[in-house]
């Protein structure tokens, strides 16, 4: 009943304000909330294409749910060891903004 | 499963509904006289000192990050539970060394006594 | 003989009547589903909210029994109609909002503290045919919104602007999220004895109750489910001694009075989640003719499990906070795992044999693991040395004897 | 319009502009709420999309571990950049219109192709078959069982890395 093409634009206009955000974000934490937002729009997307597959093969298609749960996996990772960064970071250098993290040494 | 959920979706706005609305009318039916000192932070009858927002222990954190590896590691083991019936002993196997390859990591944690609350 | 047939399933029946009514009235099928499903889950939750009025007068007489009191006994026969009452005054009071609150989220908080508790009742199956409804991930659901609850608590804990919410808040919900872990783990073991996520399939596939199967099972999702619900022992976030009084302490007014429905209801709303997981629901002798003894029959169990986790609140002392965390992390999680690598091993081992035989070799392995479980965790216990607080003696506070002294303390 | 286009168009809004919310709000603990609803909005479209699976590992996982642990993260920085000073980058200009190009030239891409109109239909497999399938191809050697073991070790290493970066190894400095 839904266009597939809706969920298209949805996912696009997410994963935009996503990118606008993971770019001029100063917070390293903001950074990440917004990749987040990223990620969630490919999962709409790999989903939307899911559907579409399992409805014209008529059995559930797995490739598209196995991709989806490798991103799910991935951002959970990614966020742990981001956020887990940004603390050690803090905790040195007082400091979250993104652009003054700009040296290798602790 | 559409059904499902729209039984889900409706008992959820229910769900917010009914407090909001009861929170609504003992609103319009209390008495309404603020004063300074009883609208003031409650810190148990001394002067408020420091902004509310301190500082947390990294303990937190630390708790919260391996809940969440477990969370995602116990979510796609459903779809292994659930499909248990067909497989066969070797797709037990791997998902016991799935399990198993986490535990690795718990005990590393463990040692670390990032599990004992400081 | 129809009105047998009604009375032995009032609820399908309605339903069918209602259905043919909208069917007169011209109504397309899909907005009778819609409507159906509106009056159903109305019904439902103002029926969940108003049980917590028996709920309250119930527990608070049990508790007052269990400490040797008399509990309420004042308005009604045996202070039946307290909680009305409590209910009528709280309505009534006034609503003391702090300066400097975080509008949105302090507004909200106790909002969704209710409706975490009350989305519950939305997946658990009534009878065979009655239930909300039949979600094919119910079981993920049940944990999710076990997560929506830790953020109510948040909510509550940012939006008062108070240092002592925002310390209980953290607080509890570390103590959720710490919880949620072995409990997830011992739904993925039950999953595997059922084959399904879904609720009513559990039930449905329980000829012989989980709970012989999986005795440690049941008894670390109760430990779980009562610290999730932060009932004593588990209370630490409500300490009044240490924190004041926890996340709600600015609330008043029915606000508040949000936060102790929530409670109250979530203590027996996980009962029936456990009474429908391990004990077998609404399953009972004759309950597959009679749908309406499945009520019945789900009533009575979770107002056992209830009455058990009200028990343990009435009798024990509360944990510390490290204690607490040690028994989830240290002793409930890794006992989990193993029994959950247990259980999908030797399942596999014994598919097809005898159902009796599979109980048996189920119990022997649960005994099995808790023995050792223990053995492990009381060696730990004598070998760690006890931390010396201080070395210096101090001198006894003297007893007096109150009967001699003047009326002063008190 | 039928109403489950009205109840996709909703969500969607309400979606989008809590995503405007989360990236443009100068207060990081308000940014991190409004991702909750974005993600809540998510989860809707997940089970519109019939990945009832998905609809609540979107619940269980991202509302329940990873927004709260974002929370207990913006606690733990708080107090070095204060709410009121400006959250953006001074290349915020060039970067919107970066973006809106990129989204003007995706969705005028996508409405242009004949495959991505079709019609999605409810699916007639419900219940736990497809949640099996999923199962079965997760673990099925010929499948993805490496990936799933792999995966396995990403979390491993998150694990033991986020523990090891994160730990306070002189202590007793943060009360």
């Amino acid at each position: 009943m839904i266009p597939l093409s809706w969920y298209l634009i949805l996912a696009a206009v997410l994963f935009s304000v996503g990118m606008f955000g993971a770019i001029s974000r100063k917070n390293a934490v903001a950074v990440l909330i917004s990749i987040e937002l990223m990620l969630n729009a490919v999962n709409i997307n790999i989903l939307a294409f899911w559907h579409y597959h399992s409805q014209s093969l008529g059995y559930t298609e797995i490739n598209g749910l196995v991709f989806a749960a490798v991103v799910i996996i991935a951002a959970a990772a990614e966020v742990a060891i981001g956020l887990a960064i940004i603390i050690a970071v803090y905790r040195l250098r007082k400091t979250v903004v993104a652009s003054d993290i700009n040296v290798l040494k602790g | 499963m559409l059904n499902q959920w729209l039984y889900i979706g409706i008992f959820f706005i229910i769900a917010m509904f009914l407090p909001a609305v009861a929170i609504f009318l003992a609103r319009l039916l209390s008495p309404k006289k603020p004063t300074k000192i009883k609208n003031s932070v409650y810190e148990c009858g001394m002067e408020t000192f420091d902004p509310t927002w301190i500082q947390f222990k990294i303990q937190y954190y630390l708790y919260g990050l391996i809940f969440l590896i477990f969370d995602v590691e116990i979510v796609f083991l459903f779809p292994f539970a659930v499909a248990y019936g067909n497989l066969a002993l070797f797709a037990v196997v791997e998902a016991i060394i799935f399990i198993l390859i986490l535990l690795g990591g718990y005990l590393y944690v463990w040692r670390k006594d990032a599990l004992t609350w400081q | 003989m129809k009105i047998l047939e009604f009375l032995s399933d009032p609820i399908i029946g309605i339903e069918n009547w209602i259905v043919q009514l909208l069917e007169n009235w011209g109504v397309a099928p899909e907005w009778q589903t819609f409507i159906v499903y509106l009056i159903g889950a109305a019904i439902l939750g103002t029926g969940a909210l108003l049980f917590t009025l028996i709920l309250i007068w119930a527990e608070r007489k049990i508790i007052g029994r269990l400490q040797d009191r008399l509990g309420p006994n004042r308005v009604g026969p045996w202070g039946i109609f307290q909680p009305v009452a409590d209910m009528l005054k709280i309505f009534i009071k006034e609503h003391i909002i702090p300066d400097e609150v975080d509008p949105i989220p302090y507004h909200l908080a106790p909002i969704i503290s209710v409706a975490s508790v009350l989305l519950l009742w939305s997946v658990v199956p009534f009878s065979d045919s009655v239930r909300g409804s039949n979600l094919n991930v119910a079981l993920l659901f049940i944990l999710g919104v076990g997560g929506l609850g830790e953020l109510g608590v948040i909510l509550a804990g940012w939006g008062s602007n108070n240092k002592y919410s925002m310390l209980a808040a953290f607080r509890a919900s570390a103590q959720m999220i710490s919880y949620e872990v072995p409990m997830a783990i011992v739904l993925l073991t039950s999953v595997i004895l059922s084959g399904s996520m879904a609720l009513g399939d559990i039930v449905k596939s329980q000829n012989i109750a989980y709970i012989f199967f999986l005795p440690l099972g049941a008894f670390i999702f109760f430990i779980a489910s009562i610290a999730e619900n932060g009932r004593a022992p588990f209370d630490l976030a409500e300490a009044e001694s240490e924190l004041v009084a926890g996340f709600n302490v600015e609330y008043s007014g029915l606000k508040f009075g949000m936060f102790y429905v929530a409670d109250f209801l979530r203590a027996f709303t996980s009962a029936v989640i456990f009474s429908s997981i391990f004990l077998g629901g609404w399953r009972g002798p004759g309950a597959e003719q009679i749908p309406i003894l499945g009520f019945v029959y789900l009533l009575i169990k979770s107002v056992i499990v209830w009455f058990l986790g009200v028990w343990i609140r009435g009798s024990l002392p509360r944990f510390r906070v490290d204690q607490m965390m040690a028994i989830t992390w240290k002793f409930l999680t890794p006992l989990a795992l193993a029994l959950f690598i247990v259980v999908a091993f030797v399942t596999k081992l014994i598919e097809g044999t005898n159902q009796w035989l599979q109980v048996l070799i189920f119990l022997v392995i649960n005994v099995a693991l808790y023995v050792v479980g223990f053995a492990i965790v009381r060696k730990c216990e004598k070998e760690k040395e006890r931390k010396v607080v201080s070395t210096k003696k101090r001198a006894l506070a003297q007893p007096t004897n109150p009967f001699t002294q003047s009326e002063t303390g008190g | 319009m039928t109403p489950l286009q009205i109840v996709f168009i909703l969500v969607s809004l309400v979606t989008i502009l809590s995503a405007i919310f989360v990236v443009s709000l100068r207060k990081i603990f308000h940014a991190a709420l409004w991702l909750i609803v974005t993600l809540m909005g998510v989860a809707i479209i997940f089970a519109l999309l019939e990945a009832s699976f998905f609809a609540a590992v979107q619940i269980l996982v991202y509302i329940g571990a990873i927004a709260i642990i974002l929370i207990f993260a913006i606690m733990l920085t708080r107090n070095i950049m204060s709410d009121d000073e400006i959250q953006i980058n001074r290349s915020w200009g060039i970067v919107m219109l970066l973006v809106l190009i990129f989204a003007v030239i995706f969705i005028s891409q996508l409405s242009s192709s004949a495959v991505i109109s079709t019609t999605l239909v409810p699916l007639e497999f419900q219940g736990q078959e497809s949640i099996i399938a999923f199962g079965e191809g997760l673990l099925d050697p010929a499948g993805y069982a490496l990936p799933f073991e792999l995966a396995s070790l990403l979390l491993l290493g998150a694990l033991v890395g986020g523990v090891y970066i994160a730990m306070d190894k002189k202590g007793g400095e943060n009360k």
